[in-house]
C-alpha cells in the first residue's frame, strides 16, 4: 500500500492535469490555478525542512568540531540575525527602512550579486582553456562566438567599417541570431517538447517511478 | 444626448447624466488635455454613435465570460479623430445600466469576464468626443454559456493522442519481447565507467540535481537519473555526496536514494546525510558546492537538471579538481559551458531519454520510439507545409493554398 | 617572506589604499580619476604587449595560470571606466522594431511592465528599465508595474526614482496612481500570469505601497490583458519573457516586447521569428541602442567601453588558447603551468 | 550607518572576489554570511508571502470596507486547506515513524508538474514552433489595404537564404535528436548537420553569455569604484 497510493495519486492526478487544458468547465477551470497556490503552500512548508538539515549539519559540525566549525557557527548566526527581525517585524517586515531591508541591501544584495559577477571571469578562464577548434563541431561554436561578441559591442563595427552596410559584423551577428541560431533553438525546443512529453507519460503511467522509491 | 434605450428612461436619463458628470470629472483629472484647457472652448463636438453592438458567449469557458464587439463611430475611422473614449455601460439581469470600462478610441472589441452563467446581461456602448456623447443601441439580454469542450483545443489534443498512443504502442511492444533498437548515447554509456572511475580512486561522487524544485521537469528527469545512479552506486562502496538547493528535492532524493539501497540489498550503507539541503539561493547554494568540489574533491560529479547561471561556476571548478563530469540539462544558454568543461553532455531531449535509456528496461525503451514518431511528424508536417506554403504563394497553386491554411490551423494553439 | 606573509600584506594594503581613498572621497579631497587619451591609448598598447607575452609562452608549451586570466578581466573591465572614449552605436532590427512598436501608441495608452528579476542581473537590466519608464512617462504612456520576482518591485522602485529625476518629465509631474502604478510583487510564476489574463485585480488587490487596487484611478477600470495596449517584461530567466510568451501572447494575445539578459535573448529569437515578440532587447548592448534611440544616454551607454574591452579580451584568450593548441600538434593535451 | 553599510557591502564584495586567487578565510567566511542570510531571507519571505499572504489571508480573509464603509470582504478559499494539508503531510518526514506519509504529497506533486508541463510544452514548444517553421520561401502575396488587390512581393534574398537555412536547420536538429536509428549513411550526414546548427545555437549563446556576465562584472566594478570608493567620474 505504501508503494500503491503514491503511484495512484500521481497517475490521477497527472492524468487530470493533462485534461484540465482541454475541458473549460468547473472545477477543471480552476485546477490550474488551486496548484499553483497548493504548490506554493506546499513550497513554504517544506523550507521548514530544509532550513532544519540546515541548521542540523551546522551543529553537528560545532559539536563534532569537525574542519571550519567555525563557520558552521556564523552560518547559524547569520540564519538567526535575518529570520528573527523577518518575524519579529510583522507583516511590514521587508518595508523601506527595516533592519530586514537593510540586510537585504547590503548584506544579501553584494553578495549575491558579486558571485554573479564572478562569473565573468570563470568565462574568460574557460575561453582560454576549455574552448578549442578541436573538430568541425567546435570551430563552429567558436565562429558563431566570435561573431556574436564582436558583432554586439561598437568594436565590432570599427573593425569592419570598410565593409559595405549589411556585410558589417553587427549585420552578421543579427543574420545568426536570426536564422542558423534560430532554427537550433527550435530543434531543441521541439525535442524537448517531445522529451517532456514521454517522460511526463512515464510518470502519470507509472512506469517511472524512481522518484518515489523505485520499483 | 439621444436615448432610445426601453424603459426606465427618466431615470436612466438621470443617472447617465450623473455618471457621466462624475466619469468627465475623473477623465479631466486623469487626462489632462492642454489643447482643450487652453481654448476653453465651449463648442460642442458631435460624434456618431458605435454601430453594430453584438454581444456573444466567449467560446470554450466556465460559463463566465461574454464578448462584446462593435464597429466604431464614424468619427473614429481616422486617428486623431474627434473620438477620445468609449465607455462600456453594462446590465445585470435587467437591472439598471453601469459604467463598466473605459477603452481607448479605435477599440471595437471587448471581453467581459468575471460574470456568472445565471445572470442575464445586456451592454450598450458610448462614444465619448471632448465634450459629447452618443451611445448606441443595447444589446438583447444575454447569458454565459460553459462548454465541456475546448473545441479550439481538438487538434492540439488529436496530436498529443497520437503520440501518446505511439508511446504506449511501443511500450506495449517492448513489453512482448519485440526487440526495440536505441542508438547509443555516449554520455550515458559513460556513467558506469564514471562510477568505476570513483571506485578506484576511493573518493566520493558528486550529484548535482540542478537549482529548480520539484515543479520542473529538468528536475524530475535529475531524480530519476539519478535512481539508477544510486543502484550502480549502492552495489560499491562509494559515497554519494548531493547538495541540493530545495526542500522538497531533498526528500524526493533521499527516498530515491534510500529505495536504491534497498533494492540493491544493503539499506545499511544508506545515511541521509547522503542529501543535505543548502540554501535555496542560487549563489549561495554554488557558493556552498564550490566549497564541497574544492575541498572533498569528488572524482565523479553529474551536473544533471535545470541550470542557469552557476552551470559555468560548477563545471569550471569541477574541471579544475580533474573530475569526470557528465552534465545535462535542457537549458540551451548553459549547453555551450558543459560542452567544454564537461566530459559529457546530454543535450536537451537526451536529458529526458537517460533515464529510460539507463535503465535498459524495455517498456522505458519503448518510450523513447514513441518520442520519435513525434519528431517525425514533426519533420514531415514541417517539409510539406514549407512546400505547400511556397507553391502556394510563389506560383498559386490553390490546392497547395488549402494544405497551408490547413496545416497552419491544426497546429495554431490559440 | 613566505607566502603567507605577503598575502597578508597585501590584504592590508588593499584595505589601507581603501580606507584612504574613502576618507578622501568623504573629505572630497579625492575626487573621480579621468586618463587623457594619450594615458588611455598607451594603457591599451600596455595591455595589448603583455597578452602577446602571454601568447608566447602559452605557444612554448604551458598555460599561464588561470588568475592571470582573472587579472587580465579585470583590468579590461576597471580601466575603461577611466578612459574618455566614445564609440559609435548601432541599432540592431529588433531594437528599432521594440522602439517603433511604443512609439506608434497614442498618449494615454496603458503599458504594463513585469519586473521578473533580482539585483544580481540589476547591471544589465537596470539601465533598460530606466530608460524604459524614462521614454513612457515623456510620452504620456501610462506605466503599470508588477513583478513576478520577490526583488522585482524594488527594482522597479529604484528604476522609477531615476526616470522622475529627468527634467522632461519633472515638468510634466506625473502623479501616483493616475500615470503610473506599481502593483508589487505575487507569488506563483506563470500561473500569475495565467490569472492576470482572467483579470488582474485578483492576483493584485492592493499595490506595492497597500492601497486598494479599485482606489487606483489608472488601474480601476483595467480589468484584465484586453485593457492592455503594450507589454514590456524585463527578465533574468525563470519565470520570464518565456511564460509572458507561452501564457499571456499565445493565450490573450498580449503585445510584448522583451527586454532579456544577454544569457536569455537568444532563447527569444524563435518567438521573435515567430510573431510572438514584438521586439527584444538583449543584454547591455540592447540598453544602449534604446538609449541611443530614446535620444538619452545612460549607465547602459557608459558600460559599453568596458564592455567592448571585455569582449576583445575574452576573444584574445581564446584565439591564444587555439594558436598554442594548433601550433602544439593538436592532439597534444596542454599541461597547466605555474 | 550609511557608512557602515558601503563598507560592508564592500568587504563582503572583496571576500568573494578573493576565491580568484584562492579558497581562503575571507572567501569562506563571506560565503557562510551568504549560506545564512540566504536561506533565512527565503525561509522569511516563503512564510509571509505564502503561508500567510496566500494561506492565512485567504482562509480568513480580513475584512474590508469600500469606499462607502460597505463590507467587501472576500469569501474565504476553503480549497487553500488542501494546500495547507499537503503541507503537513510533508512535514511528517520529521517523525521517522510516519515519514512514508510524505511521499503522498510529493506524488502529488510530480503528477501534477507532469500533467501541466506535458500539455504547456506540447503546445508552446511543439506545436508553435513546428507552425512558425511552416512558410512560404520565397515571398507573399500581401493584400494591399487601398487598392484591395494582392500583389506578389518576393523577399530579399537575405530572407530567402535564412529561411532556407532555418528549414534545414530544424529538419537536420530533429534527425540529430533521433534515437531509434544508427548514425550512418545519408541519415548519419543529416545528423551532422543538425549538430553543426546545434553548435552554432550553442556559439551564439556563449557569445551572449560573456556579454551577460561581463555586464555583471561591470556593475560590481561601479559599485567598488563609483558607490564605495567614489573615483569614477
Amino acid at each position: 500500500m505504501r508503494r500503491e497510493i503514491p503511484l495512484l495519486i500521481t497517475g490521477i492526478v497527472g492524468a487530470v492535469f493533462v485534461l484540465q487544458y482541454f475541458i473549460p468547465h468547473w472545477p477543471f477551470s480552476k485546477m490550474n490555478a488551486w496548484f499553483s497556490d497548493w504548490f506554493s503552500i506546499v513550497a513554504a512548508f517544506a523550507i521548514w525542512l530544509g532550513a532544519l538539515n540546515l541548521m542540523k549539519i551546522s551543529l553537528q559540525k560545532i559539536a563534532g568540531r569537525k574542519e571550519d566549525w567555525g563557520y558552521a557557527i556564523v552560518i547559524i548566526v547569520s540564519f538567526l540575525v535575518i529570520v528573527i527581525p523577518g518575524f519579529g517585524g510583522g507583516q511590514g517586515y521587508r518595508e523601506a527602512g527595516t533592519f530586514f531591508s537593510w540586510l537585504y541591501e547590503w548584506v544579501y544584495t553584494p553578495l549575491s550579486s558579486t558571485m554573479f559577477a564572478i562569473l565573468a571571469f570563470f568565462v574568460a578562464s574557460a575561453s582560454y582553456r576549455a574552448f578549442r577548434a578541436r573538430n568541425l563541431e567546435a570551430t563552429l561554436l567558436l565562429v558563431a562566438a566570435f561573431f556574436v561578441m564582436l558583432g554586439r559591442v561598437p568594436v565590432g563595427d570599427l573593425l569592419t567599417g570598410f565593409m559595405p552596410t549589411g556585410w558589417q559584423l553587427s549585420d552578421l551577428a543579427g543574420w545568426v541570431m536570426n536564422f542558423p541560431q534560430a532554427a537550433g533553438q527550435r530543434a531543441i525546443m521541439i525535442g524537448i517538447a517531445l522529451g517532456l512529453v514521454s517522460t511526463s507519460l512515464r510518470i502519470i503511467l507509472g512506469i517511472e517511478r524512481s522518484h518515489l522509491g523505485g520499483e | 444626448m439621444r436615448c432610445r434605450q426601453p424603459g426606465h428612461t427618466p431615470l436612466l436619463l438621470l443617472a447617465l447624466i450623473l455618471l457621466f458628470v462624475s466619469t468627465d470629472v475623473c477623465v479631466a483629472q486623469s487626462e489632462p488635455d492642454p489643447a482643450g484647457s487652453l481654448m476653453a472652448d465651449t463648442a460642442r463636438v458631435t460624434v456618431a454613435p458605435p454601430t453594430s453592438v453584438i454581444v456573444t458567449d466567449h467560446k470554450y469557458d466556465n460559463g463566465d465570460a461574454l464578448e462584446l464587439s462593435w464597429v466604431p463611430s464614424i468619427d473614429d475611422r481616422i486617428p486623431g479623430g474627434k473620438v477620445v473614449r468609449y465607455q462600456v455601460y453594462r446590465s445585470v439581469n435587467e437591472g439598471e445600466y453601469l459604467p463598466i470600462q473605459e477603452l481607448l478610441p479605435g477599440s471595437n472589441f471587448f471581453l467581459d469576464e468575471s460574470l456568472h452563467r445565471d445572470s442575464v446581461y445586456s451592454y450598450y456602448v458610448t462614444a465619448y468626443s471632448r465634450n459629447d456623447s452618443a451611445m448606441s443601441v443595447a444589446t438583447a439580454p444575454v447569458s454565459p454559456q460553459r462548454e465541456w469542450l475546448h473545441v479550439d483545443r481538438a487538434w492540439l489534443f488529436v496530436i498529443a493522442l497520437i503520440i501518446s498512443l505511439a508511446v504506449f504502442y511501443f511500450i506495449r511492444a517492448a513489453r512482448k519481447g519485440e526487440d526495440l533498437f536505441i542508438r547509443k548515447i555516449a554520455g550515458l554509456e559513460a556513467v558506469d565507467e564514471a562510477i568505476g572511475r570513483a571506485t578506484e580512486m576511493g573518493r566520493p561522487i558528486l550529484y548535482i540535481p540542478g537549482i529548480l524544485d520539484m515543479d520542473d521537469v529538468q528536475t524530475l528527469a535529475a531524480i530519476t537519473i539519478l535512481g539508477r545512479v544510486a543502484r550502480t552506486v549502492a552495489d560499491y562502496e562509494i559515497q554519494v555526496r548531493m547538495p541540493v538547493s530545495r526542500s522538497l528535492v531533498m526528500t524526493a532524493a533521499r527516498e530515491t536514494i534510500k529505495t536504491a539501497y534497498q533494492t540493491a540489498g544493503r539499506p545499511d550503507s544508506y545515511s541521509d546525510d547522503m542529501v543535505q539541503y543548502v540554501t535555496d539561493e542560487q549563489f549561495g547554494y554554488v557558493a556552498a558546492v564550490d566549497g564541497i568540489m574544492v575541498r572533498e574533491k569528488p572524482a565523479t560529479v553529474f551536473l544533471l537538471g535545470a541550470f542557469f547561471a552557476e552551470s559555468l561556476i560548477l563545471a569550471e571548478t569541477g574541471n579544475s579538481i580533474n573530475a569526470i563530469q557528465i552534465a545535462g540539462t535542457a537549458r540551451p544558454a548553459q549547453l555551450p559551458f558543459f560542452i567544454a568543461a564537461c566530459d559529457f553532455t546530454l543535450i536537451g531531449e537526451e536529458l529526458f531519454a537517460a533515464s529510460a535509456y539507463l535503465s535498459g528496461e524495455p517498456k522505458q525503451l519503448g518510450s523513447l520510439k514513441g518520442q520519435d514518431v513525434g519528431k517525425f511528424i514533426a519533420m514531415v508536417v514541417i517539409i510539406i507545409g514549407v512546400i505547400a506554403a511556397t507553391l502556394a504563394q510563389a506560383w498559386e497553386v490553390p490546392f497547395m493554398q488549402q494544405v497551408y491554411d490547413a496545416l497552419t490551423f491544426v497546429f495554431s494553439t490559440q | 617572506m613566505s607566502t603567507r606573509t605577503w598575502e597578508l600584506l597585501v590584504v592590508a594594503a588593499v584595505l589601507i589604499v581603501s580606507t584612504i581613498v574613502y576618507l578622501g572621497k568623504v573629505g572630497g579631497w579625492i575626487g573621480g580619476v579621468s586618463f587623457s587619451p594619450a594615458v588611455s591609448i598607451i594603457v591599451i598598447i600596455l595591455i595589448f604587449l603583455s597578452l602577446v607575452w602571454i601568447l608566447v609562452r602559452t605557444l612554448r608549451g604551458s598555460l599561464v595560470d588561470r588568475r592571470i586570466v582573472f587579472l587580465f578581466v579585470g583590468l579590461a573591465v576597471v580601466l575603461p571606466f577611466f578612459m574618455s572614449i566614445t564609440q559609435k552605436i548601432k541599432i540592431s532590427p529588433e531594437v528599432q522594431q521594440l522602439y517603433d512598436a511604443l512609439e506608434a501608441l497614442p498618449p494615454g495608452s496603458k503599458v504594463l511592465v513585469s519586473f521578473d528579476y533580482d539585483p544580481p542581473s540589476a547591471p544589465e537590466l537596470q539601465p533598460m528599465a530606466e530608460s524604459f519608464l524614462r521614454y513612457c512617462l515623456r510620452s504620456d504612456l501610462k506605466v503599470i508595474i508588477i513583478g513576478l520576482w520577490p526583488q522585482g518591485p524594488q527594482q522597479a522602485d529604484l528604476a522609477l526614482q531615476i526616470a522622475l529625476e529627468d527634467p522632461e518629465i519633472q515638468s510634466k509631474s506625473p502623479q501616483y496612481g493616475v500615470d503610473y502604478v506599481n502593483l508589487g510583487f505575487q507569488a506563483g510564476n506563470e500561473f500569475v500570469i495565467q490569472r492576470m489574463g482572467a483579470n488582474i485585480e485578483s492576483m493584485f488587490p492592493r499595490d506595492y505601497f497597500g492601497a486598494a487596487y479599485r482606489d487606483l484611478p489608472l488601474v480601476r477600470n483595467v480589468k484584465n490583458f484586453s485593457n492592455i495596449d503594450y507589454s514590456f517584461n524585463l527578465s533574468a530567466g525563470y519565470p520570464g519573457t518565456q511564460e509572458w510568451v507561452q501564457v499571456a501572447v499565445d493565450r490573450y494575445g498580449l503585445r510584448l516586447g522583451g527586454g532579456n539578459t544577454a544569457v536569455q535573448a537568444p532563447m527569444m529569437y524563435p518567438y521573435l521569428n515567430a510573431g510572438q515578440l514584438v521586439g527584444l532587447l538583449g543584454g547591455m548592448n540592447g540598453a544602449a541602442e534604446f538609449e541611443l534611440l530614446t535620444g538619452v544616454t545612460g549607465k547602459g551607454t557608459k558600460f559599453m567601453l568596458s564592455q567592448s574591452f571585455a569582449h576583445m579580451i575574452v576573444i584574445a584568450f581564446v584565439i591564444i588558447g587555439n594558436a598554442a593548441f594548433f601550433a602544439s600538434g593538436r592532439r597534444k593535451p596542454l599541461e597547466q603551468g605555474k | 550607518m550609511e557608512h557602515l553599510a558601503v563598507w560592508i557591502a564592500a568587504l563582503l564584495t572583496l571576500g568573494i572576489i578573493s576565491f580568484l586567487y584562492k579558497d581562503n578565510a575571507w572567501y569562506k567566511l563571506s560565503e557562510a554570511i551568504f549560506v545564512g542570510i540566504s536561506a533565512g531571507y527565503w525561509f522569511v519571505v516563503l512564510f509571509w508571502d505564502n503561508v500567510h499572504g496566500k494561506f492565512w489571508t485567504g482562509v480568513f480573509p480580513p475584512e474590508q470596507y469600500d469606499a462607502a464603509g460597505n463590507v467587501i470582504t472576500e469569501a474565504p478559499d476553503y480549497m487553500l486547506w488542501v494546500g495547507a494539508a499537503l503541507g503537513i503531510l510533508m512535514l511528517m518526514r520529521l517523525i521517522p515513524k510516519i515519514g512514508w506519509i510524505s511521499r503522498w504529497p510529493l506524488a502529488f506533486i510530480v503528477g501534477s508538474t507532469s500533467g501541466l508541463y506535458l500539455i504547456n510544452y506540447f503546445s508552446s514548444n511543439m506545436m508553435r514552433q513546428v507552425q512558425g517553421t511552416i512558410m512560404p520561401l520565397f515571398g507573399m502575396w500581401p493584400t494591399d489595404p487601398t487598392t484591395g488587390e494582392t500583389v506578389f512581393q518576393a523577399l530579399p534574398t537575405y530572407d530567402i537564404v535564412g529561411n532556407v537555412v532555418i528549414l534545414v536547420g530544424v529538419f537536420s536538429g530533429l534527425v540529430y535528436f533521433f534515437f531509434s536509428k544508427e548514425h550512418r549513411g545519408v541519415f548519419g550526414a543529416t545528423a551532422k548537420v543538425g549538430i553543426f546548427f546545434l553548435m552554432v545555437t550553442f556559439g551564439a549563446s556563449f557569445g551572449y553569455t560573456v556579454m551577460s556576465r561581463m555586464s555583471l562584472l561591470i556593475g560590481r566594478v561601479d559599485f567598488l569604484f563609483g558607490t564605495w570608493l567614489g573615483l569614477i567620474k
